[in-house]
């Protein structure tokens, strides 16, 4: 990418986040004030306006943390931290990551699979997806530990449990955005397959899958983030012993903002560069289709 | 039936379900196709031509009637392959260059690596896009499209060819080219084939039996055996005989339209 | 070495420091033991963690085990390293709460997942209502921290000594802003973080005897960390793998759980039980349990053991 | 022993009924019965293997245990039903997805929030709930309206995602013709490019009807009033009332699979023309 | 540039870059039609003549040269609706019918309800597909989608109407009757009419000036003002003037075919 590519690309990122840090260090002044006037008033002080806003900036327990407050926590426990202490972000991270990768693995795998059958048989199109459906009501956090607890019986611990509930949350986008892509192809392409007699299987190969690219790269996409956050919500009943999710409760457990907000903006970055990769790999494969013109 | 009947349409109709009633697309359809005929369907924009090519190849199902092909139903023949189809319109896969386009029915029917290359290179020379193999769909014109549309038809071996107004994209020198190459591939492999076409010289100088239909209900006006011997210097053009079948095509079609023009 | 394995009601913190004490230390393994402590949290009951066979003993609160029972689980009691309760209501003054009598009407925050027990039988002994009716109280679910109060959605919201209540205070509020009401105070005292296991289990002898070792483990560990509350903060701080906690926060904990801790050896105090169960029965026309509970409590384990 | 012998037997012969039954034409009546037979097959193999291996009711209780309780709970789940679903999650739907669905506009509509936008899209999208509930419980309070928001954060990436991409999918030729009436942006928009994108939209909109429901039920393990879905999931889980839990959960996969298929049958009318309803 | 000029080429050139090397589809078009022309575009298949009607709608942007529309660049044209467009394919949205595919630049263009019924109706009747109005696109033949595009393209008054193989599915007999209603729609309005076709008959039939082209890279061979009267009764196409206009396309287009075929 030429240099003058590489900032028309990234300009307005910035210009964008950018509004957002303003509008991130306006609101915090704003919905911290309440709390240091409070504090000001019981100490019988009054406020100038820039003591307010450096007040509401620095607070320890803010109602919204100051965007450099949240960026010290995350410096002071990634950077400045050896990665394998459990005050390391980065070793959270890793931990969240691969529940998260394995859950979307198996999620996706599963998706894809469960489309391709009710794609191809009636009989699992009428009984597999209305129950497909209501399996994605069923609140996972309340039936997470009943899964946990059956899984540690039959001896599984550890990262399984956390991925098995990724990958509960990431099939079905997959499932629904697939069942979607491997029925577009056009009615002429499937008349072409059949005067070609051509198996069930090569129509899935050389036509549906092709013709369900994107929607794949679509699901492919939400899974990822779906995936993320099954793995935070698995940490919960896990014991929530470690892993991003895990400090997201210790957090809101002793009220520590900065805490939630470093972890949440970790997570955060963590999957924007997850599905980043997702739409890299669906830039090149469209591309060698020559589906991107 | 006699022993070389390939297909075989007896009290053949076809009615589609619309939002705003029935359309009678085929009706009463009774036809007898031999072995080696060439057969062209001719008729006004919306009479079934379509239709009845797709009936034959099983992409579409009688409501009445029966259609035998080579003594089988149509699902068996083309369980067997029987079928080269051309479509109306090109229908390429967009994410497949043209060679791979035209290699798709030949990875289908488990071709060999160099069978299919050497394949791909003799249709695409056939319809004049040697040099095109590696573009893709969309980087081609109409016309060239519809070609690579015919060469994926030609590239296997099917007893039995049906192609939807192949040649109505194509120039007139072009068409005459590929009119010629038809007829010479007809000639050399037998093959039934079956033909749609809205050229009325067209139909003639290559058909064996023409058929003319009349719209709404889609019936048979007409079906015209022709005298012509099977071997068609494209000059054929010019004789009386020629001249004759054409007019009696061109009156079929006449009657046929009938009030609706 | 026999395996046990302990799971805790909440995320590791000086409230649990015994056990993790008596890990640390080895005492554990001087028993011949080899124990396993697994961390709760907000969403994990001990009592279904212990009837899916992920357990051999858990920690519960009294009220939600005697309901347990009543629900079909048989847990028993072996043994009760915390004497008193540490519950309380924290208030802010300025919502006008002084005294019980200034509830009616009043939102108050209260933990729920088996822990709203105490609450519910303290208000029901106060002739108040916890439907959301006129002239009762409105109740909120309370997360896990303290924000109702802080933000003044609450006037009052529950709290530990150990715990919660030093969050309002490290918030900024002070003591004299704060209306506090500890259950022991206002005679609703429950027994807390009791060791309950299955009874089918202790028709084992091989089990019992590892119980025996393992209580006798645990309160040489709770005792050492009440006599060295800071060491014991700190090997706490040691095993908690979320890295959340802070040594601040945790000695102080470790402080007000020695208080809560102190003057217990173990074993159950009767009284204490009966008074619990008394509680839990009056509760007027909704109690937590409906008969008084048979066997849901044992000596055996802990008369041996701390012989 | 018989009772497990007997939900083999049973589950044996209903799919073998079932398989039969979608290998026969088509029509309302298998469309109906044959996921029903596959419901209640699971439904009686369940109770079977309950009873059969008796588990306790503390883990798993038996469809028969929570249908008496469901039966028995009616006010209370209705009471549920109308905090959790109709305040929380369809009105963080409406907006959420409203929400994306203006944002995908705009991000379609300029290239430049194109590039700024869509990347903070995904970025946001990622915010686990578990992070964020506990925030917007500290914003919006303790009602429904943090659970709506809870949602609103939830829906939005799924639905921009499935738009911005469904804004792509009308083809070339159609946008030339577009583009030779001097059609506006906005006249191609609704004409064309709405029209088209509607099978992404509506997948979108399908994905996050389960997502609301699940959203909206999870906030309200960080704080609620006392009632609601989730509150009461949590709150009985605690007090081992697994046969109410399990109720609500029905509750849920009821109302979930509703608003489904709603959406499912909106969606057909809509994209009658997409070869996928077109089969 | 005469002042009835409307389109204007001058060293037009545009070149696509594939994956495989650039493709020349035009080069250095000169060319210049006058406000009332009919002009024919024919040559083989491949040689840019789609490429060129699109130029000239603003769809494409030449890399080289310039082209004029009334005076203006022709993005501005385009943003003034001076263009009817028939596409090559037939283009129909599959979400509306036949009617409401019609209706479709009529909506955009802001004509009142009822102007939008009468004007459907008028040119459903013109290509012979009334009562079809309710149908959805897939349920019409190749020939009838062909022919709801066209009406599309005549529904609303476009000063410039450029159509690419309108009549390429049609039969001979609709296809005389759209060349003849087409020819009136012409004298009766004055518009400029691009035109491609295939047809050396209908090239010549229509047309007041026949722009032969040569493919690889596409140009133009030849440029032939027709002495044709502007009033053209069927049967024209017998007399010699015609025929010998034929000859001369004819030529043009042998020549342009070159060494190809
Ligand atoms: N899928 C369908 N649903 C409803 N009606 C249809 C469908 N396909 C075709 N028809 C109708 O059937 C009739 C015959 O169509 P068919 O495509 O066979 O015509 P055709 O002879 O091939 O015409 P053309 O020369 O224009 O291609 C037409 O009136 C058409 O509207
Ligand atoms: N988008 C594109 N990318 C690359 N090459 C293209 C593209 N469009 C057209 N071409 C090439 O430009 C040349 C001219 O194409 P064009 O469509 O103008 O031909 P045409 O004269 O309309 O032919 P036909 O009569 O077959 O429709 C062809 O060689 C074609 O391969
Ligand atoms: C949802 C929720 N439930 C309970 C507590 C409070 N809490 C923390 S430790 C403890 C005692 C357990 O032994 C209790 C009751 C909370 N903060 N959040
Ligand atoms: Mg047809
Ligand atoms: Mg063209």
């Amino acid at each position: 990418m030429s240099s003058a590519g590489f900032i028309s690309r990234f300009a307005p990122v910035l210009t964008i986040i950018a509004i957002i840090i303003a509008v991130w260090y306006a609101s915090a002044v704003a919905l911290n004030a309440p709390w240091a006037q409070d504090k000001a008033k019981r100490a019988g002080v009054t406020l100038s306006f820039s003591e307010l806003v450096s007040d509401t900036w620095a607070q320890e327990k803010p109602k919204l943390p100051a965007p450099h407050q949240v960026a010290t926590e995350i410096y002071n426990t990634t950077v400045m931290k050896k990665i394998t202490s459990k005050r390391s972000l980065i070793w959270h991270g890793w931990i969240t990551l691969s529940a998260t990768l394995l859950g979307f693995a198996l999620g996706t795998g599963l998706g894809i699979l469960l489309a391709v059958g009710i794609v191809h048989s009636r009989a699992m199109d009428l009984s597999v997806m209305p129950w497909v459906i209501a399996s994605q009501t069923i609140p996972i956090l309340a039936v997470a530990p009943m899964i946990i607890v059956v899984l540690n019986a039959v001896g599984i611990s550890g990262l399984l449990p956390k991925a098995m509930i990724s990958m509960y949350l990431s099939f079905f986008p997959v499932v629904v955005g697939m069942v979607k892509g491997l029925r577009s192809p056009s009615a002429m392409q499937l008349d072409q397959m059949r005067t070609w007699s051509t198996p069930k299987s090569t129509v899935f190969w050389k036509l549906r899958l092709p013709s369900a690219m994107p929607y794949l790269f679509t699901s492919l996409k939400i899974g990822m983030a779906a995936s993320l956050v099954g793995a935070i919500v698995g940490e919960l009943p896990t014991g929530a012993v470690a892993g991003l999710g895990a400090r997201l409760l210790a957090g809101s457990y002793y009220g520590q903002t900065i805490q939630i907000w470093s972890a949440l903006i970790s997570a955060a970055i963590l999957a924007a560069v997850l599905v980043a990769l997702i739409g890299l790999i669906q830039r090149i494969t469209l591309q060698r289709m020559g589906m991107l013109r | 039936m006699s022993e070389a009947t390939v297909i075989e349409a007896k009290n053949l109709s076809l009615t589609f379900q619309t939002n705003d009633g029935p359309v009678h697309a085929l009706q009463d359809i009774n036809l007898e196709i031999n072995k080696g005929d060439f057969v062209s369907f001719i008729g006004p924009s919306g009479c079934g031509k379509t239709t009845f090519l797709r009936v034959m190849a099983d992409l579409e199902t009688p409501t009445a009637g029966e259609i035998t092909v080579n003594g089988m139903t149509a699902r068996e023949a083309r369980k067997n392959r029987a079928y080269g189809y051309v479509f109306q319109a090109a229908g390429l896969y967009p994410w497949r260059t043209i060679g791979g386009n035209i290699k798709l029915p030949l990875e289908i029917m488990g071709y060999s690596k160099a069978e299919q290359d050497e394949r791909v290179a003799r249709v695409l020379e056939l319809v004049e896009l040697s040099g095109f193999d590696r573009k893709f769909p969309w980087q081609l014109s109409g016309g060239m499209q519809q070609r690579a549309s015919i060469a994926r038809a030609l590239a296997f071996d099917a007893d039995i060819l049906l192609m939807d107004e192949p040649f109505g994209a194509l120039d007139e020198i072009v068409r005459d080219h590929l009119n010629e190459q038809l007829l010479a591939l007809w000639a050399r492999t037998e093959k039934t084939i079956g033909f749609v076409t809205h050229s009325i010289p067209e139909a003639v100088y290559l058909s064996t039996k023409i058929v003319v239909m009349s719209p709404r209900p889609g019936r048979i006006a007409d079906v015209i055996e022709s005298t012509l011997p099977r071997e068609r210097p494209l000059d054929i053009r010019d004789t009386p005989e020629f001249l004759e079948i054409a007019h009696r095509v061109r009156d079929g079609l006449r009657l046929g339209h009938g009030d609706d023009v | 070495a026999d395996d046990v394995t302990l799971q805790l009601k909440w995320v590791t913190q000086a409230q649990f420091a015994g056990y993790y004490v008596a890990l640390d230390k080895g005492f554990y393994g001087e028993e011949d033991l080899n124990v396993t402590i697994k961390p709760g949290g907000p969403d994990i009951a001990p009592a279904q963690v212990i009837a899916g066979g992920g357990a051999d003993v858990v920690l519960d609160w009294m009220p939600s085990a005697l309901a347990s029972r009543e629900k079909g689980l048989d847990l028993v009691n072996i043994a009760q390293p915390f004497k008193s309760s540490g519950m309380m209501l924290t208030c802010r003054k300025d919502a006008g709460v002084a005294s019980p009598d200034d509830f009616a009407d009043k939102t108050l925050g209260v933990w729920f997942f088996g822990n709203e027990y105490p609450f519910l039988s303290w208000m029901s002994k106060l002739g108040l209502k916890t439907d959301g009716s006129a002239g009762g109280v409105t109740v909120l679910k309370q997360g896990f921290n303290v924000d109702p109060l802080l933000q003044g959605q609450a006037a009052c919201v529950s709290t530990m000594t150990y715990n919660e209540y030093w969050q309002v205070i490290d918030a900024g509020l002070t003591p004299d802003d704060l209306q506090v009401f500890k259950y022991e105070d206002q005679g609703v005292a429950t027994l807390e973080d009791g060791m309950y296991v299955l009874g089918e289990n202790l028709k084992d002898e091989a089990f019992k005897d590892k119980m025996v070792r393992f209580v006798r483990a645990s309160m040489k560990g709770w005792k050492y960390a009440e006599a060295n509350p800071d060491e014991a903060a700190m090997i706490v701080l040691d095993n908690d793998a979320s890295g959340a906690q802070t040594e601040k926060h945790q000695k102080r904990m470790m402080g007000e759980v020695a208080k809560l801790t102190a003057g217990s050896n173990g074993a159950l105090d009767v009284d204490a039980y009966q008074r619990t169960v008394d509680s839990l029965l009056s509760g007027g026309s909704d109690p937590v349990i409906t008969k008084e509970p048979v066997g849901a409590w044992t000596h055996e384990i802990s008369d041996i053991a701390l012989k | 022993m018989i009772w497990i012998a007997f939900g083999i037997v049973f589950w044996a012969a209903m799919w073998w009924l079932n398989l039969r039954l979608s290998k026969a034409k088509p029509n309302k009546f298998t469309g109906f019965v044959v996921p029903t037979i596959f419901g209640v097959t699971i439904l009686v193999l369940w109770e079977c293997l309950v009873h059969g291996f008796e588990i306790s009711p503390v883990l798993l209780p038996a469809p028969s245990a929570i249908a008496t309780r469901f039966a028995n709970s009616l006010p209370i789940l209705w009471v549920d039903f109308v905090q959790t679903f109709v305040k929380g999650a369809l009105s963080g739907y409406i907006l959420g997805c409203g929400a994306a669905f203006l944002t995908a506009i705009a991000v379609d509509r300029s290239p430049f929030l194109q590039a700024g936008l869509l990347p903070i899209g995904n970025f946001v999208a990622a915010l686990p709930i578990v992070g964020m509930a506990p925030i917007l419980v500290m914003w919006f309070g303790f009602d429904w309206q943090s659970k709506a928001a809870v949602v609103v954060v939830m829906v939005f990436f799924p639905m921009l995602v499935n738009t911005v991409e469904g804004l792509k999918a009308s083809d070339h030729m159609q946008r030339d013709l577009m583009k030779t009436y001097g059609a506006g942006y906005f006249q191609a928009l609704t004409k064309l490019r709405l029209p088209a994108a509607m099978p992404f939209i509506f997948n979108g909109l399908k994905i996050c009807s389960t997502l609301a429901l699940i959203g909206a039920i999870v906030a309200e393990f960080f704080g609620s009033p006392i009632k609601g879905m989730g509150f009461r999931i949590s709150t009985e889980v605690g007090r081992l009332a697994l046969d109410m839990v399990w109720a609500e959960i029905t509750v849920a996969a009821i109302v979930g699979s509703a608003f489904y298929g709603i959406i499912a049958l909106i969606e057909k009318a809509v994209t009658f023309w997409h070869p996928s309803q077109r089969r």
